[in-house]
């Protein structure tokens, strides 16, 4: 059932007034993320690099972000001649617009729950329009690299939303809900662990989705549209200035909504030890602790992974995508539904509760039962994967590469 | 009335129809597409307001996220044809722009104004067995949030009551997948194909002296049995 | 695919993967290069001119430039063609301290060549400032004993400009101790890493015949499979008393020139072990002490000579007239060389492959224009 | 929330809707400004579905249903429509619809 | 697998190339482990040092902190001259001149003021900057150990036209080389000064004087002469290894011989021309900044034929020129033998 506070007519006014500061809130709280995650990727990656990273500006560094952000704000702002103007303008005013949705139902610990109920839905949503937006960066400026880097940027985009969708299906088999909220509520038991990371098919889920979010987030290895090496900066090639620091703030916005996601996704939220024992308020507080350690967490492994590995060619990045990625999830998605029928059916499926007992959460018996068969469904799954796609070019005969298979 | 509603709906019509109207006259083709967008998330936007939520996000998922986008891309890869140039208009618009007022002024509009109150007062005898349903489930007291159909009942319906349309639209989506793969996708032989350095030499090494076609490029061997 | 026009990119001159001005006229065919023409030339400085009007000892600075990041192999490379023109004896000690350079040219120029395929194919520069740390350590040696990092001008004929003191000894031994855990970490990064198989293996191949055919050198033939070293070939300097292994590789794409660079530096390594262990036996002093530099006039004839640099087979070939200066001098560039196999090494690949390629010639246009 | 709305506004907002798709679909001479119009004439209908059902039988499901079932029709159009676009550029180098006029491809 | 060739065996090995492994995401996962292994090191703040190190912190923050320089490292040649006296050692023999592989050394050599004839000593020495390539090879063929190479690398500047630097500001004391070579300038030291003591003879007048001397014995600016030797004194400890770093006190010595040198050109600049080369001194003071160096030199060759007297102009008499020159070497060159 859907509900709708029904509102008098004066409340409206009040209603406006709140959403105004709530998004003024989620775009400046956004942009100092952004400004932090810039700061904080760059000094973890120096470290990795043996390096020390930026630590002039103001303490440790932090305030690096600032100084770039006002270099940005005062750079001549260009046009190219033959671009569309109004199309160059507004790709990264569309590209910001869909981050900035995103932020809007994205439940901030237990503290700011979010009241959408296809909260979900409604990210990967509004996160799609950043295709439009590429394509209009890519089209608007003029330039075969910035166009080159548009195309590659949409087709990873919408390739990589399809596992990125799917892979969520079982977390909403699992918790019955298309809401942030009910979701990341539904994870607090067992003492606040009861993350969906901890059965086999919300772990293959996790790296599912950690993998396309990646490349949803334009983030190595999957950094295709923006490849320095090979299209200069891909669809940013003709941005400079705030159109460009825009474009960047967009970028780690939403990947910090990712690592938000994820983390309310799969490991919990705000949940944790203690946080239902400490009250309203301060487990709040300690869940909105928890949620963002998780959640920094989560963005310190796309560093990692940054700091560590090469990029995909873009053909082998939707090889990977299509004959990797989606049949894992598509066979997770299965292996869902064995884990909630073999855990939750009671009357619907009487064969169970003769075998395992009546379900319930303390019924140990099925949840054991549960973990072996959907562990075992999922490593078949993936070695079937592997073996099919392993075809090396030292695999082929020789009249297969003479035909061109290889590639 | 709930003016700001009001407000809401009207800036939504604007939205929408102006963004309409140029998608069916801007001159350059890419433009008609983003307007086209525009155009789709105002249509979400009021499935929004009429509290279809999950369609509203359906419809941006698909329409503004992948079908506006499909668009798009087929422009691009037919672009030097559709240029700013080229005219994009029949030589005869008027009259289509004749029998489309035609049918808005002469038959849609006089129809709905006709059966408007009827139909209003349907919608609002159904609201007010709603509202009833609702105090009643409430013990009484009118509560503040009046229930309507939502996600799961959609799902419910879907797996249920339309299960056999629902398998026929899927079984419909996969047919149209693999044709316009069929369609769009040139056969496999047809394609003109860059051989690298091994396999020039190991088609040479097997004897197999690889024919050339009109612009220097190397066509495998088996393209030339298909053609 | 779906069919589409083919498409001319310029990639470079100014380009953040083309390792220095280097332009690519490619045409692609929607992500499949057809044909690749590199355009080069913009770093021309008429270098083998300036040697025919330079004297002798005036040039070996300019050797300096070609190839900066092996300054002290071009350094030997020269001397040694004076040296066999001027038929001048190198003093042994001499000859072992070149060696030792050359090597420590050779680790620092793999460390950062690997770092930089690594960085083209989009590894974000951990590699690469991994390897640039080595190579400060080793050029901080070179400033000690030479005076400069990279313009090093070490190499007089007949000898070396300066003696390495002890000091400098032990720290190439420190220097050493290191080394081990920077390879073993290295491999352990990145050498059985997924992306960097799938990038690499299979890509740019370069058959054995065609290797030949183009007759390139350095790890880019020795990685097609053919054993082929300077260094075993036609030993100079005192490479013969050294115990080392040639790696080759087997398919002759960007993987094995990959492979067979790391296991470059592990051979140069041993030799580096076996060099220092040799050397306090040797004599002579650091330089013949009877050759004049500076007015140096050597009889009528003409002489080649090359040695096995990092990128592959580097020869300076000078004709003297008797007078001061060369009557022609011209310098064998193994990056010139290897490039030419460039364009069809990459055809049919896609266009991300270029620059992964490109990497693996690990070229200098220092070098290729001169 | 949207009840204080005449249903009729939200019909003829749908109707306009659709005679601009029409009007696009009727004088376009490009063959994916066709298909546009006809897409705007598609949203068109899927409001009209929507309005029905919010207003008339709120409880119910079928206006949501089929709204869903016409958008996935509408999807696998707009992929079997550009596919025929493509080929027909193809062969033709044209996508413009008056001069695709013979039946051969 | 080994091959036999003619000039001996030769050992190939295959290198590995994984290919019956399975990669399943190990290998990506082993390069994570290394990551974070070296993350962890950096992040605690382990700093890179020694040679032998792989893990930690490598990189030096420059401003603040410096390596310190090899003694024999290499940027821009400078002149000497002896701290004592104030005579410079270079005698103009033209050995850098005829050297300098970009050839941008200019040596102008003294005559005497009265004869006419030339002097072990230059008038006017210039050397273009921007086309030095500090390979060191003046410094290696100076019979007279005048000429060195400086370690002072931080050069940048927008005002082009002083990259043609002239004699006054690339004259250093013997002191400040000692600081920054101790060493390299002991082994050469007694030569050295032994040389210069027989120019000296040969000198009449003021030729050869280091002009910053002069001024610093006349006015106020001894502050070079204080500062260098502490200067030199604090350099010298720090040269224990190439690699050792050294902190905040380094630079401020730094910055002390910096502040000292400049002083001291200040003080140059400001001194009254009191000889022909003073004269020319003056000249290339005055016109400091947004001077071109053919000006400047045309108007050090004709103030200084007009000071020394009947010198003919470079080009009309060349071989009187020539001979004149000749005949200083041979007189420098018995002047030697007497010692």
């Amino acid at each position: 059932m859907t509900y709708w506070p029904v509102i008098a007519v004066d409340a409206w006014i009040g209603l406006v007034l709140v959403s105004i500061i709530k998004v003024t809130l989620i775009l400046v709280g956004g942009s100092l993320g952004m400004m932090f995650l810039t700061w904080y990727e760059r000094r973890a990656i120096a470290y990795m690099q043996d390096r020390r990273g930026p630590n002039r500006v103001g303490p440790q560094g932090l305030l690096q972000p600032v100084s770039e952000a006002i270099k940005t704000m005062t750079k001549e702002d260009i046009t190219p001649l033959d671009a569309d103007r109004v199309v160059h303008f507004l790709a990264p005013v569309v590209m910001l617009g869909a981050t900035v949705l995103a932020f809007a139902v994205i439940p901030w610990g237990n503290l700011f729950p979010s009241s959408l109920r296809v909260g979900v839905l409604f990210i990967f949503a509004v996160t799609g329009l950043h295709t439009v937006g590429m394509l209009m960066a890519g089209w608007g400026s003029n330039n075969k690299f910035a166009l080159l880097g548009g195309m590659r940027g949409v087709a990873q985009m919408v390739s990589y939303e399809i596992p990125l969708l799917m892979a969520l299906l079982p977390i909403i088999l699992l918790s019955g809900s298309l809401s942030l909220t009910d979701i990341v509520t539904r994870q607090g038991d067992w003492y606040g662990f009861g993350w969906y990371v901890f059965s086999p098919v919300g772990l293959t889920a996790f790296i599912t989705f950690f993998i396309a979010a990646l490349a949803e987030g334009e983030r190595t290895p999957f950094d295709i549209p923006e490849a320095d090496s090979e299209i200069v900066a891909g669809y940013l090639t003709e941005y400079g200035g705030m159109k460009f620091a825009v474009f960047y703030l967009s970028n780690y916005m939403t990947n910090l909504a990712l690592c938000f996601i994820m983390a309310s996704l799969f490991l919990g939220g705000g949940n944790g030890p203690g946080v239902t024992a400490l009250g309203t308020v301060l487990g709040g507080l300690l869940s909105l602790v928890y949620f963002f350690i998780k959640a920094l967490a989560l963005f310190f492994l796309m560093v990692l992974i940054r700091g560590t590995v090469p990029r995909l060619r873009v053909d082998q990045l939707m090889g990977f995508a299509w004959k990797f990625l989606l049949p894992i999830v598509l066979v997770n998605v299965f292996s869902t539904a064995i884990w909630v029928a073999i855990t939750r059916w009671g009357p619907q499926a009487q064969i169970f509760t003769d075998w395992f007992g009546e379900p319930a959460s303390d019924n140990y018996l099925r949840y054991g039962v549960a973990i072996v068969v959907t562990l075992i469904i999922n490593l078949l799954a993936v070695y079937a994967v592997m073996r099919i796609n392993r075809r090396q070019p030292s695999d082929l005969t020789e009249e297969e590469i003479a035909l061109g298979l290889a590639g | 009335m709930n003016y700001v509603v009001l407000t809401i709906f009207f800036l939504l019509s604007a939205l929408t129809l102006g963004s309409g109207i140029m998608v069916v006259t801007v001159k350059n083709i890419i433009h008609a597409a983003l307007w086209l967008i525009s155009t789709f998330v105002g249509v979400a936007a009021l499935y929004m307001l009429m509290e279809a939520e999950f369609l509203a996000i359906v419809q941006v998922l698909v329409y503004a996220g992948a079908v506006s986008i499909l668009v798009l891309f087929a422009i691009m890869l037919t672009r030097q044809i559709t240029g700013t140039g080229t005219r994009q208009l029949h030589s005869r618009w008027w009259v289509a722009m004749l029998t489309a007022a035609a049918l808005f002024g002469g038959v849609i509009v006089p129809t709905v104004w006709q059966q408007g109150s009827s139909w209003d007062k349907t919608a609002s005898d159904a609201q007010a067995i709603l509202v009833q349903q609702a105090t009643e489930a409430n013990g009484g007291t009118r509560p503040e949030i009046i229930p309507v159909a939502g996600t799961e009942e959609l799902g419910a319906a879907l797996m249920g009551e339309y299960l056999l349309p629902f398998e026929v639209v899927s079984l419909l989506l996969t047919a149209a997948l693999i044709g316009a793969i069929l369609i769009a996708f040139e056969e496999r032989t047809r394609r003109r194909r860059v051989l690298t350095l091994a396999e020039e030499l190991a088609l040479r090494k097997r004897g197999i002296v690889e024919p050339h076609d009109e612009e220097g490029a190397v066509v495998p061997v088996d393209a030339e049995q298909a053609v | 695919m779906l069919k589409t026009e083919e498409l001319q990119v310029n990639i470079g001159p100014q380009h953040p993967s083309t390792h220095g001005v280097f332009r690519m006229l490619v045409t692609v065919d929607g992500e499949t290069l057809v044909d690749l023409k590199p355009v080069f030339g913009y770093l021309h400085r008429n270098h083998e001119q300036l040697g025919e009007v330079n004297s002798y000892l005036q040039n070996m600075p300019f050797t300096d430039r070609l190839d900066y990041f092996n300054s002290m192999v071009n350094n030997h490379a020269y001397a040694r063609a004076v040296e066999q023109l001027a038929g001048i004896e190198v003093p042994e000690r001499a000859q072992y301290i070149r060696v030792i350079m050359d090597e420590l040219s050779r680790i620092l120029n793999h460390a950062s060549a690997l770092g930089f395929l690594l960085g083209d194919m989009g590894a974000w520069q951990t590699s690469l400032l991994w390897g640039l740390r080595e190579r400060e350590k080793i050029l901080d040696l070179f400033e000690y004993v030479s005076g400069a990092r990279m313009m090093c001008n070490y190499s007089r004929f007949g000898g070396v400009a300066r003696d390495i003191d002890d000091y400098f000894i032990s720290e190439v031994k420190k220097l050493m101790q290191g080394l081990p855990r920077y390879f073993d970490e290295f491999e352990r990064l990145l050498v059985e890493n997924e992306i960097l198989l799938v990038r690499a293996k299979g890509v740019g191949v370069l058959p054995k015949e065609l290797a030949l055919s183009y007759s390139v050198t350095g790890p880019l033939l020795r990685g097609s499979g053919v054993p082929y070293d300077v260094r075993k070939a036609e030993p100079y300097a005192v490479y013969d008393r050294f115990d080392f292994d040639i790696p080759v590789g087997t398919v002759g794409d960007v993987y094995d020139r990959f492979l067979v660079r790391v296991e470059e530096m592990r051979q140069s390594y041993r030799i580096l072990e076996q060099a220092l262990q040799q050397m306090p036996e040797a004599e002579g002093g650091h330089i013949n002490p009877k050759v004049k530099q500076q007015s140096l006039k050597p009889p009528v004839g003409e002489s080649y000579a090359r040695v096995e640099s990092p990128k592959g087979e580097l020869g300076f070939y000078l004709v003297s007239d008797g007078s001061g200066s060369a009557y022609r001098y011209k310098v064998r560039a193994p990056s010139f060389i290897n490039l030419s196999a460039l364009a069809d090494m990459c055809k049919g690949y896609k266009i991300a492959d270029v620059v992964v390629i490109l990497g693996s010639i690990d070229i200098v246009m220092g070098e290729v224009d001169r | 929330m949207v009840g204080t709305i005449p249903i009729a506004w939200v019909l003829t907002l749908a109707a306009g809707l659709f005679c601009i798709g029409l009007f696009g679909a009727l004088s376009r001479r490009n063959t994916v400004g066709i298909l546009m119009g006809i897409e705007l004439m598609l949203n068109s209908v899927n409001i009209n579905l929507v309005a029905f059902w919010r207003y008339l039988r709120p409880m119910g499901t079928a206006g949501l249903t089929f709204t869903v079932f016409t958008i996935a029709v509408a999807a696998a159009e707009v992929a079997v429509g550009l596919a025929m676009v493509i080929a027909i550029y193809r062969a033709r180098q044209t996508i413009n619809a008056d001069e695709a006029d013979t039946l051969k491809g | 697998m080994t091959l036999s060739t003619r000039k001996g065996t030769v050992n190939i090995v295959e290198v590995n190339r994984h290919d019956n492994n399975i990669h399943a995401g190990q290998g990506t996962l082993k390069g994570l482990d290394i990551v974070f292994r070296k993350f962890r090191k950096a992040l605690f703040g382990k700093a890179n040092t020694e040679r032998d190190d792989t893990e930690g912190q490598f990189n030096v923050q420059y401003p603040e902190e410096r390596l310190v320089l090899a003694e024999a490292y290499r940027n821009m040649p400078i002149l000497l001259y002896d701290d004592a006296t104030g005579q410079e050692l270079c005698t103009s023999c033209f050995q850098c001149e005829r050297v300098c592989p970009p050839q941008v050394i200019h040596i102008t050599q003294a005559k005497h003021p009265e004869t006419g004839k030339p002097v072990p000593a230059a008038a006017e020495f210039v050397l273009e900057y921007d086309t030095c390539m500090s390979c060191g090879y003046c410094a290696e063929v100076c019979p007279f150990d005048a000429i060195k190479m400086d370690h002072d690398f931080e050069l940048s500047t927008a005002d082009h036209p002083a990259l043609d630097v002239h004699y006054t500001h690339l004259l250093r004391p013997v002191s400040y080389y000692e600081a920054i070579a101790p060493t390299m300038w002991a082994e050469v030291r007694d030569a050295a000064l032994k040389k210069l003591q027989n120019n000296i003879k040969r000198r009449p007048g003021n030729i050869g004087v280091d002009h910053g001397q002069k001024i610093a014995g006349k006015s106020s600016a001894a502050a070079p002469k204080a500062a260098t030797p502490a200067a030199g004194a604090a350099g010298r400890k720090q040269y224990t290894g190439p690699i050792a770093k050294v902190g905040t006190s380094m630079s401020e010595d730094k910055l002390a011989r910096l502040m000292a040198i400049r002083e001291a050109n200040t003080g140059k600049r400001g001194g009254p021309p009191e000889s022909g080369a003073h004269a020319i001194e003056a000249d290339v003071a005055t016109n400091a900044a947004g001077q071109v160096a053919p000006s400047d030199q045309a108007t050090s060759g004709s103030a200084a034929s007009k000071a020394t007297g009947p010198v003919a102009a470079p080009g009309k008499n060349m071989s009187e020129d020539k001979l004149a020159r000749l005949m200083a070497i041979r007189e420098a060159n018995k002047a030697k033998q007497g010692e």
